[in-house]
């Protein structure tokens, strides 16, 4: 493994004009230069990519996904550029050119060390957010995600020797990136806490790599899909009841993530590209409506005129045939009809129309009400048109991306997905949504407190300190008070024998000769 | 007889010692010590050591005693009493040590025993050859002078030494002459100590070159010669006043002499050197016993000179030093 | 210049350099001049020694013999040439930070204090290229000594109390139990020279062997293993270049180097690998884990630091413990990797003093804002430190944890991942209080920036520049580990590595 | 001739030449003749030690009396050797003692005192040369007399030294006693007095009495070493002394009891390291470790720099005892090293001490404030010395207390092992206090940079640096006391 | 009895000598303890005369008629001794005296505490 790493080292990663890009643009003091640096270092890295002679090296699924990044990057970059956010910008920046690696990484300890970059600049997003709430998540964030990265680090060191425990500790490290619950919380959290821009690069990269090194290492392994199966439904259940758009989009993509997880546990081929095609329309849809929630909430709710249609639009992309996230979610659920398991698909088209639902018609209806907002950044417009237009493409090429896209196209799924949709076009473009009431933190309990707990464990273990300090505390000044107890006592004995009169002295030369004497003769 | 006599004579030395030990009156103890010095002059005497018991007649009983006495002056006549913790533990050790030594006398060879080692390896020697040797009597005088001529060399400049101290410690800068009129009694207005002064301060003036000069032959030498001038000094200073002393014999001068006497000791042994033989090898001077006596001569000249004018000089820095601070 | 020039030159290269700045006392510029000329010309020297190095040829040489058996020599070797090169490379910086910072701070004394600093070169560089116990004995006795004054800088009250305690610890430990078992290894092996595979092996059982590990591993007090480890927070009176130079450069790195040593060439690895570290092994991550979570609690920036060094040290001992090939490669390279992290984290927190005038992680929130540049490096360091990628502290952690595998002990692999989180548990905050703190916030009694004049927000270039280039350290060593590895991997037995 | 004589003018120049210093009026002329003359002896005792350095053993018949009946000069290595101590720590002393005696002692009282100073190294050279064990006792207190009288002229600068002076009166006549006693109990079984005759006819002699005598012997030099609990009159003496002369004492006078000590148990009895028939050696590491300790630690509490060295030195006092305890040539061989490596170190501190003092006028821990400031050589070489006392590797004092720690390790003794490691910590206690008192201690007032007056700066400098030398290159030290050693265990009966 | 005799003289040189060191260390006057030390040392003169004695003999000083000397020895040598006590005397009441003079006493009880190490330096050239 030491080999491979060093191996894996010996070449630039692809993405790392990305990564210096993020470094210089988080410590140029100019604002606009960071941003300028940001364009250039995505071209540059598209160049090196694509055109360089870089290509080989990735899958043309992978290489998609890792065009998606780039898109991504853009648009959280132009969207990030309007309001200043340049830690964001530069985390971000560094986080897309590590994700870029990390799919290029065919190495375990590559994939470990480009998750912890990502896990790293993620973390300081969602500290970027400014906030206590948004401190605590980002320090728990970072906490979880180095701890995934320890898990992995030894499922390596314990994969030299082939063992079996070797792949349950990257297993468990994968599904806490990747969010599978019970540790979904930290996502929760976090993208919440997070500003709006930090929450548009944080959608897109850290879960999809752990996905996708998920797809890579462990397909077909049945437990997953009942894990994935249950990440949906249960993620999307809180989509239902949250009043909070951005908080409910991150239920939404645990629950995008379930699908993803489920589609790795039945490990076909056509499931495994399902997954990845459903990443990579993930990342841009997700990122869209994150982008659109960004901007109305930049405003205070209220909303400026030229956002609605994007909102529209990204709804769409959750789900309509033909535009990103359509594409994955159908090859998946005919995956799954294949493998015999309808039932599953229904569940996954059912989950995912309650997502497009939730997260795309109904904050569509309700959000847009108060208009009043400030004028639309042109900067903003491109960022969401940016998105817009690659789910498009993606929707429309996507097919020519893998063998198994084609399946998407067949009248079931199409049929079984219009219905879905209509259905929940139904439910919530009517007085029927209002049943569903809807709050603030709905079944918050859900989001299992994480930052609560790591921070709570951080604090424990400070306390245990504490304890020790004085424990170690008392022992040295136990041992310091012997001490010089023994200290006087030796001084007071050494002076009594040495201070004194004369005749003390010839008493005790007296005394040592009589003892001698004894001593000689005994 | 001599054993009772003996006997006698050494309880009597633990019953003054022990009186010492238990009076708090300096002057008294300061007498009792002369008498416990005389006494063991006696027991010298009864042991067949006649030089040993002059000497300690001289300078123990004597010069000792006057020396005390002046310090006495200056310190303080009684002495505080004062229970001492440290007493009984002394008592106790000093009893203990005292049987631990008496356990260990036990294997010793018996008192006037002839078969005793001591009396059989070296000293023999000196009996027998010191005759051919030396040519004098006096063995305890060739033993002192030629055989370990050193060490008597050595003592010489402990006698020096200890003048030097006492002109260090009370001379020079730290001398604290007497006022006028503050002298200690002068003793020259009794006349019959007058009387008798006069009459023994030439007497032992002449005693002491006899002394010093038929060493060779009777018990004597230059250490009891030189205590014995060196007492009538002393006697001349206590009965007709210090300042006439130092008058009559200057500090300056008692040095000089005193250094000249380990310098006529210590010469000799270099004129030995010189003329390529051994220190003190007086041999070097003329083949034979004169040699021997020519060397005797020399270095009991240099001892008697030292002694003294270092006796006179010690008692000269005690008794013209002010008492009161 | 022959090998043997140049080991004698990066000895005395530094001690000449303390006597010309002694000399040069009066004119700052010209003896900060020296110290700087000084810095380069030893890296460059031992730089000259790594590249030139080459095992078959490496001389030893001679210099003088307090005893017979007991001699002075120096010999160059991968271990020591690695040491030597973190010592003389992170010089250079140092002094280049001690000259912004110091003047920054109006610091009395500078003579003094740049003297030592060259002083503690000297002895480090001896205790690199030491030839055997005896001569490594020397030259540690000499580094403590030596950085006693600069401990002790500020002479207040309490760096007297603190520097005192350094003292006690460093010389109480070496003068028993180091001394006691050097001449115990002596009496026992009747040698005292280093020797590829050891000199013990059959000459005392594995009892003997135990305690004589744990004599030295307490007798190298420098090595901070706890409960022996009170000296280093002490030590924290110390000017910040200097308590750089304690954790990073010097002196609890010639602590560690020193066990790594002894395991190397006394015990022999394999030796302690057959159970005479089993003991030590328990003491080392207790040790890791103990500091981490005592490091917690302090509020002290350098307080906080120092516990974090007796934590990330204390690895070292463990990797010795562990007795393997590559658990001692990873002691190599935390011995490497530690240096950059942490001295970036010092410099970081000594620039922070001195643009800020605040030393507690309880004043400090909100000040990352005026420092960027600051702060990034601070947190590659902090990240180095806990071991993260893409940074060089990965490497040590993760060689630890294939040894501690190797070896089944999946106890020791739990401390290990539970020592990177906690790392992360005490180095995060300050980063995030730094950057994303508000001022104010989290203490309400601190004052407004205003009222601390001067120093408000102003950091000299030269504080700033060496922490920059360190982070920068920890970056490339990342990518320089594996050669570092293959540099060492001779001498220590490890696989060929690509 | 000289080279011939020179056996036994090593005693007498400085013996004849008292006198004649003593009549000088001149104080600045008699301290000249006094260095002269110690420096003239420094070259007769070289010569001596060059004669014997092969192996030879140099016996001088005093008045040409063959031994056992006259007094023998009996010069072997270690006599030649002591001999250059003494002579050499003399001549270092004279050159700063007449201006150590600035303000302490009258300018007219000084020549006597370089008289009695010239008299007591003779005293001590004639203990070491002579072969004859009454000649011991008339030299000793040649040098006691003398010793006393040096003390008491401390007075100028403390009245203490006159109470100290008479303690050690009372104490050293004891002592000196003691030892007459013992040579009697031994001549009565043997009839002789001479040390290699004696050794030889003890064989024969009833026990016990060879167990009194030797007894009163080993107790009286005891006294002399102060050897715990013997030991009280040694720090007032050595504190309360001029500091020159301070400085003379505490390189030679317990260094000459030690060689006593080594001497009796060789010359004139059974087995190197034993006295008589007991073995004293199992007496010596248990009396050396108690010293060690309680010389250290009272050290740590002292207020006086010349009191803490004085404590000091009884530590290294033990440090020779327990590896005299340790026996054998390499017991024998490691006290060596000791004792001439500590003259040298204690004499370079007492010796910048007594710059110390003539510049301050008091040597207490306080007024050692600003020390490494203003005089900045005198620090150097203090802490210097004291680095050579804890034992901090390069200097002598390291090179001292490995030898006994390893040969203790060798014999698996792992009481004066640990013993003697542990007091190491004590030691750096005390110096460390010097340390602080001198380089963070603020004085009350700056003084003007005046460092040690030239006067010091020879014999401390050389002091300090033979305590570097003989730390990095020990050899010659080495192989003279392992040579001393096979000699003496060599001629043992 | 003749065992007891020929010891006699030695048994009562040590309880001469204890005497002696009693004094010295019990007494607390200086001047006393000197006393003292004296008896101390005389007893030491009579030890070594006695182990001189040849029952029977004259003293050493050879003439004709006489064949049985006491031992010359020990006289030489205690010859010695007796100006080494009185120089020791004579130095040590010298101090005394200079004792008195700076102290004001020569009791041991009163000087100790007067000579405490801890006191600070009294020199006679300043007062």
């Amino acid at each position: 493994m030491t080999e491979a790493l060093a191996l894996d080292l010996a070449l630039l990663p692809p993405g790392w004009p990305l990564v210096l890009a993020g470094l210089l643009a988080g410590l140029l003091p100019i604002p606009i230069a960071a941003r300028n640096v940001g364009f250039l270092g995505l071209l540059a890295s598209l160049w090196l990519m694509f055109m360089a002679g870089g290509a080989p090296v990735l899958e043309p699924l992978d290489a998609a996904l890792a065009i998606a990044f780039h898109l991504v990057a853009g648009a959280g970059l132009m969207f990030a550029a309007a309001h200043e956010d340049r830690i964001a910008i530069a985390a971000g920046l560094v986080a897309t050119g590590a994700a870029c690696a990390a799919l290029a990484s065919r190495s375990l300890a590559g994939l470990m060390i480009w998750t912890e970059v990502i896990a790293i600049a993620s973390a300081l997003i969602v500290m970027a957010g400014g906030t206590q709430a948004a401190i605590r998540a980002g320090l728990a964030y970072l906490l979880l995600q180095v701890l995934a990265g320890v898990l992995l680090l030894v499922g390596i060191a314990l994969g030299s020797d082939g063992t079996v425990t070797a792949g349950a500790f990257v297993l468990l490290a994968l599904l806490i990136k990747a969010a599978a619950p019970p540790v979904h919380g930290w996502l929760i959290h976090a993208y919440a806490a997070a500003s709006p821009t930090g929450s548009i690069f944080l959608s897109a990269f850290a879960t999809k790599v752990a996905v996708i090194a998920l797809a890579r290492l462990f397909p077909g392994e049945p437990a997953l899909i009942w894990l994935g199966l249950a990440m949906a439904v249960l993620a999307v259940i809180p989509t239902l009841f949250e009043s909070d758009w951005r908080r409910l989009l991150t239920w939404a993509v645990v629950s995008q993530l379930g699908v993803m997880i489920a589609g790795i546990g039945l490990g076909t081929a056509e499931a495994l590209d399902g997954v990845r095609l459903l990443a990579i329309g993930h990342v841009v849809y997700a990122t869209l409506l994150f982008v659109v929630a960004g901007a109305l909430e930049m405003r205070g709710g209220k909303a400026p005129a030229g956002l609605r249609p994007f909102a529209l639009l990204a709804a769409l992309t959750i789900g309509l045939p033909g535009l990103a996230g359509y594409l994955g979610k159908a090859v998946i659920g005919e995956a799954l009809i294949d493998a015999g398991l309808g039932w599953a698909d229904i569940v996954i088209v059912v989950v995912g129309a309650v997502v497009f639902a939730t997260a795309g018609l109904r904050p569509l209806v309700e959000k847009f009400g108060t208009p009043g907002g400030e004028r639309l950044s042109l900067r903003e417009g491109a960022a969401a048109l940016l998105l817009v237009l690659a789910g498009l493409a993606l929707g429309s090429f996507g097919g020519a991306l893998s063998p198994q896209a084609e399946a998407a196209f067949h009248a079931t799924p199409l049929i079984v997905q219009g219905i879905a949709l209509a259905a929940a076009a139904l439910v919530m473009l009517t007085p029927v949504r209002r049943l569903l009431r809807q709050r603030p933190g709905a079944l918050g309990a859900l989001a299992v407190p994480m930052p609560s707990w790591v921070i709570g464990a951080v604090q424990g273990f400070g306390r245990v300190g504490a304890a020790l300090d004085a424990i170690g505390g008392a022992a040295a000044g136990l041992i310091g008070g012997g001490g010089r107890l023994v200290g006087h006592a030796a001084v007071g004995l050494a002076r009594y024998v040495s201070i004194g009169g004369v005749g003390d002295g010839v008493l005790w030369t007296l005394t040592v000769l009589t003892i001698v004497l004894i001593v000689s003769f005994g | 007889m001599e054993t009772l006599l003996m006997i006698g004579l050494l309880a009597a030395l633990g019953a003054l010692a022990v009186a010492i030990a238990f009076m708090d009156d300096l002057l008294v103890v300061t007498m009792l010590s002369g008498i416990f010095s005389f006494t063991c002059c006696a027991i010298f005497v009864l042991f067949d050591a006649p030089d040993v018991a002059f000497t300690e007649a001289c300078v123990g009983a004597g010069v000792s005693t006057v020396l005390t006495l002046a310090a006495i002056r200056l310190t303080g006549r009684r002495e505080k009493r004062v229970g001492r913790r440290a007493s009984a533990v002394g008592l106790l050790v000093s009893t203990v040590c005292g049987l631990a030594l008496v356990y260990g006398t036990l294997e010793l060879p018996r008192f006037g025993d002839p078969a005793a080692p001591a009396n059989l390896h070296v000293a023999p020697h000196y009996l027998n050859e010191s005759a051919a040797e030396m040519g004098i009597p006096n063995v305890i005088t060739s033993v002192l002078g030629a055989y370990r001529g050193y060490d008597t060399m050595g003592e010489t400049v402990v006698v020096f030494t200890a003048a030097l101290g006492v002109l260090l410690l009370l001379g020079g800068s730290q001398s604290r002459p007497l006022h006028r009129g503050d002298a200690p009694a002068r003793a020259d207005r009794d006349v019959i100590l007058r009387s008798v002064a006069t009459l023994f301060v030439p007497m032992t003036l002449f005693l002491a070159p006899y002394v010093q000069f038929h060493g060779a032959y009777s018990p004597g030498g230059g250490f009891q010669a030189g205590a014995i001038l060196g007492g009538a000094l002393i006697l001349y200073g206590l009965v007709f006043g210090i300042d006439r002393l130092n008058r009559l014999v200057p500090e300056r001068v008692l040095q000089v002499i005193a250094a000249l006497g380990v310098l006529t000791y210590g010469g000799t042994g270099l004129v030995t050197l010189a003329l390529g033989r051994n220190f003190l090898d007086y041999d070097a001077l003329s083949a034979g016993p004169t040699g021997q006596q020519i060397g005797l001569t020399a270095i009991e000249l240099g001892v008697f000179m030292t002694v003294t004018c270092v006796m006179t000089l010690l008692f000269q820095r005690f008794a013209s030093r002010r008492s009161e601070p | 210049m022959t090998t043997a020039d140049l080991m004698l030159t990066a000895i005395l290269l530094p001690l000449a350099a303390a006597l010309l700045i002694a000399l040069a006392g009066r004119s700052p510029n010209l003896r900060e001049a020296v110290t700087l000329a000084a810095a380069a010309g030893l890296a460059f020297t031992v730089w000259q020694l790594i590249a030139g190095f080459d095992a078959g040829t490496a001389p030893t040489i001679a210099l003088a013999q307090i005893l017979p058996g007991f001699t002075l020599m120096l010999r160059a070797e991968p271990i020591g040439l690695v040491f030597a090169g973190v010592a003389a490379g992170l010089w250079g910086l140092n002094s280049l930070y001690s000259i912004g910072y110091m003047r920054a701070e109006h610091a009395p004394r500078q003579t003094r204090f740049y003297a030592c600093f060259a002083l503690a070169l000297s002895a480090a560089m001896a205790i690199a290229m030491a030839g055997n116990l005896a001569t490594l004995f020397v030259a540690y006795e000499a580094l403590t000594l030596v950085t006693y004054p600069l401990v002790v800088h500020w002479q207040t009250e309490g760096a007297i109390a603190g520097a005192r305690r350094y003292l006690a610890y460093l010389l109480a430990t070496s003068l028993v139990p180091f001394l006691g078992a050097i001449l115990w290894t002596w009496s026992a092996a009747g040698t005292l020279d280093f020797t590829a595979g050891g000199i013990l092996d059959g000459k005392l059982g594995d009892g003997a062997l135990t305690v004589l590990l744990l004599l030295f591993a307490y007798g190298v007090g420098k090595a901070a293993l706890m409960p022996l480890h009170g000296w280093l927070p002490a030590a924290m009176v110390a000017p910040t270049p200097v308590s750089a130079l304690l954790h990073a450069v010097a002196v609890v790195k010639a602590g560690v180097f020193t066990l790594l040593k002894i395991a190397v060439y006394i015990f022999g690895i394999d030796v302690i690998g057959r159970g005479v570290g089993d003991v030590l092994i328990v003491i080392a991550a207790a040790s890791v884990i103990a500091a981490s979570v005592i490091a917690m609690t302090r509020d002290d920036l350098k307080a906080r630091l120092a516990y974090s060094t007796v934590a990330q040290l204390a690895m070292v001992t463990l990797a010795v413990a562990i007795g393997s090939p590559l658990a001692i490669a990873a002691g190599i390279l935390q011995l490497v990797m530690h240096a950059f992290g942490k001295i970036t984290l010092f410099f970081g927190a000594g620039a922070i003093q001195v643009a800020t005038h605040k030393k507690k992680l309880s004043e400090i929130a909100g000040i990352g804002a005026k420092l960027p540049l600051l702060m990034a490096s601070f947190l590659v360091g902090a990240l180095s430190v806990a071991g993260l990628p893409p940074l060089g502290g990965m490497w040590p952690k993760f060689l630890l944890l294939e040894a501690a595998s190797a070896r089944d002990l999946y106890l020791l692999i739990g401390c290990l991942g539970l020592s990177t989180l906690l790392t992360l548990g005490y180095l995060a905050p300050i980063f995030i209080t730094a950057v994303f703190g508000k001022p104010g916030a989290e203490d309400p009694h601190a004052l407004p920036h205003d009222d601390h004049g001067h120093g408000s927000g102003h950091l000299p270039l030269l504080a700033l520049i060496p922490p920059v280039v360190t982070a920068l350290g920890c970056l490339v060593l990342f990518v320089a580990a594996p050669a570092i590895l293959r540099f060492v991997a001779p001498a220590i037995g490890l696989g060929v590595l690509p | 001739m000289i080279a011939q004589n020179a056996a036994v003018l090593v005693v007498v120049l400085p013996l004849l030449s008292a006198p004649l210093v003593a009549l000088i009026r001149n104080p600045a002329i008699a301290g000249a003749a006094a260095l002269v003359i110690a420096a003239l002896d420094a070259v007769l005792a070289t010569l001596l030690l060059c004669q014997t350095l092969d192996g030879t053993v140099i016996s001088y018949h005093l008045g040409n009396w063959a031994p056992p009946i006259g007094i023998e000069y009996r010069i072997d290595l270690l006599a030649a050797a002591m001999a250059c101590l003494l002579s050499y720590a003399a001549t270092l002393v004279a050159l700063f003692l007449p201006v150590s005696l600035q303000g302490a002692v009258s300018p007219g009282d000084r020549p006597r005192l370089f008289a009695a100073f010239l008299l007591c190294l003779a005293g001590l050279v004639g203990i070491v040369v002579t072969g004859d064990i009454f000649n011991v006792f008339v030299f000793l207190e040649i040098s006691s007399l003398s010793t006393y009288v040096l003390i008491a002229m401390g007075a100028g600068t403390d009245r203490r030294a006159l109470t100290a002076a008479f303690d050690y009166l009372i104490l050293g006549a004891t002592g000196a006693t003691f030892f007459v006693i013992g040579i009697a109990f031994l001549y009565v079984v043997t009839g002789t007095l001479n040390m290699a005759d004696l050794g030889e006819r003890m064989a024969t002699a009833p026990k016990r009495a060879i167990l009194v005598g030797s007894s009163f012997i080993f107790v009286g030099v005891a006294l002399k070493a102060a050897m715990l609990p013997l030991h009280r009159w040694m720090p007032n003496a050595y504190a309360y002394a001029p500091a020159a002369i301070g400085t003379f004492l505490a390189m030679t006078a317990t260094k000459v009891a030690i060689y006593m000590l080594i001497r009796m148990s060789d010359f004139v009895f059974d087995t190197p390291g034993e006295i008589g028939r007991v073995n004293f050696a199992a007496l010596l590491p248990p009396i050396g470790l108690a010293m060690l300790l309680a010389g250290s630690v009272i050290a740590v509490t002292t207020k006086d720099l010349r009191r803490l060295l004085a404590y000091s030195s009884i530590a290294n006092l033990g440090l020779m005892l327990v590896a005299l305890g340790l026996g054998g040539v390499a017991g024998i061989a490691a006290a060596l090293v000791n004792l001439f490596n500590h003259a040298i170190i204690k004499g370079g501190m007492f010796a910048t001490t007594a710059a110390v003092l003539h510049r301050r006028g008091s040597t207490r821990m306080e007024a050692l404030a600003g020390l490494s400031k203003d005089m900045p050589v005198a620090f150097g070489l203090l802490v210097l010395g004291g680095l050579a006392l804890i034992g901090v590797p390069l200097t002598a004092g390291f090179v001292s207390k490995l030898v006994v720690i390893k040969l203790a390790f060798d014999q698996a003794n792992w009481l004066v092992v640990g013993g003697v490691l542990l007091t190491s910590l004590i030691t750096v206690a005390y110096i460390w206090r010097i340390v602080e008192a001198g380089m963070l201690a603020v004085p009350e007032k700056p003084r003007p940079r005046r460092d040690l007056h030239p006067a010091f700066i020879l014999p401390a400098g050389l002091l300090g640096a033979a305590t570097l030398g003989l730390g990095i290159w020990s050899e010659p030290m080495l192989t003279l006391a392992s040579r001393i050693a096979a000699q003496m265990i060599g001629t043992a009966p | 009895m003749s065992d007891l005799v020929g010891l006699f003289p030695y048994w009562a040189v040590i309880v001469l000598m204890m005497t002696g060191l009693y004094i010295v260390i019990a007494q607390g006057n200086l001047v006393k303890k000197l006393i003292g030390l004296g008896i101390f040392q005389v007893s030491v003169f009579v030890l070594y005369i006695a182990i001189g004695v040849v029952d029977g003999a004259t003293p050493p000083i050879l003439s004709p008629g006489f064949n049985s000397y006491s031992n010359p020895l020990p006289s030489v040598l205690i010859l010695t001794a007796i100006v080494v006590g009185v120089a020791t005397l004579a130095v040590g009441l010298a101090l005394a005296v200079r004792i008195r003079e700076s102290f004001g006493t020569i009791e041991e009880e009163d000087l100790l505490p007067l000579t405490m190490p801890e006191l600070p330096p009294d020199g006679e050239a300043r007062s």
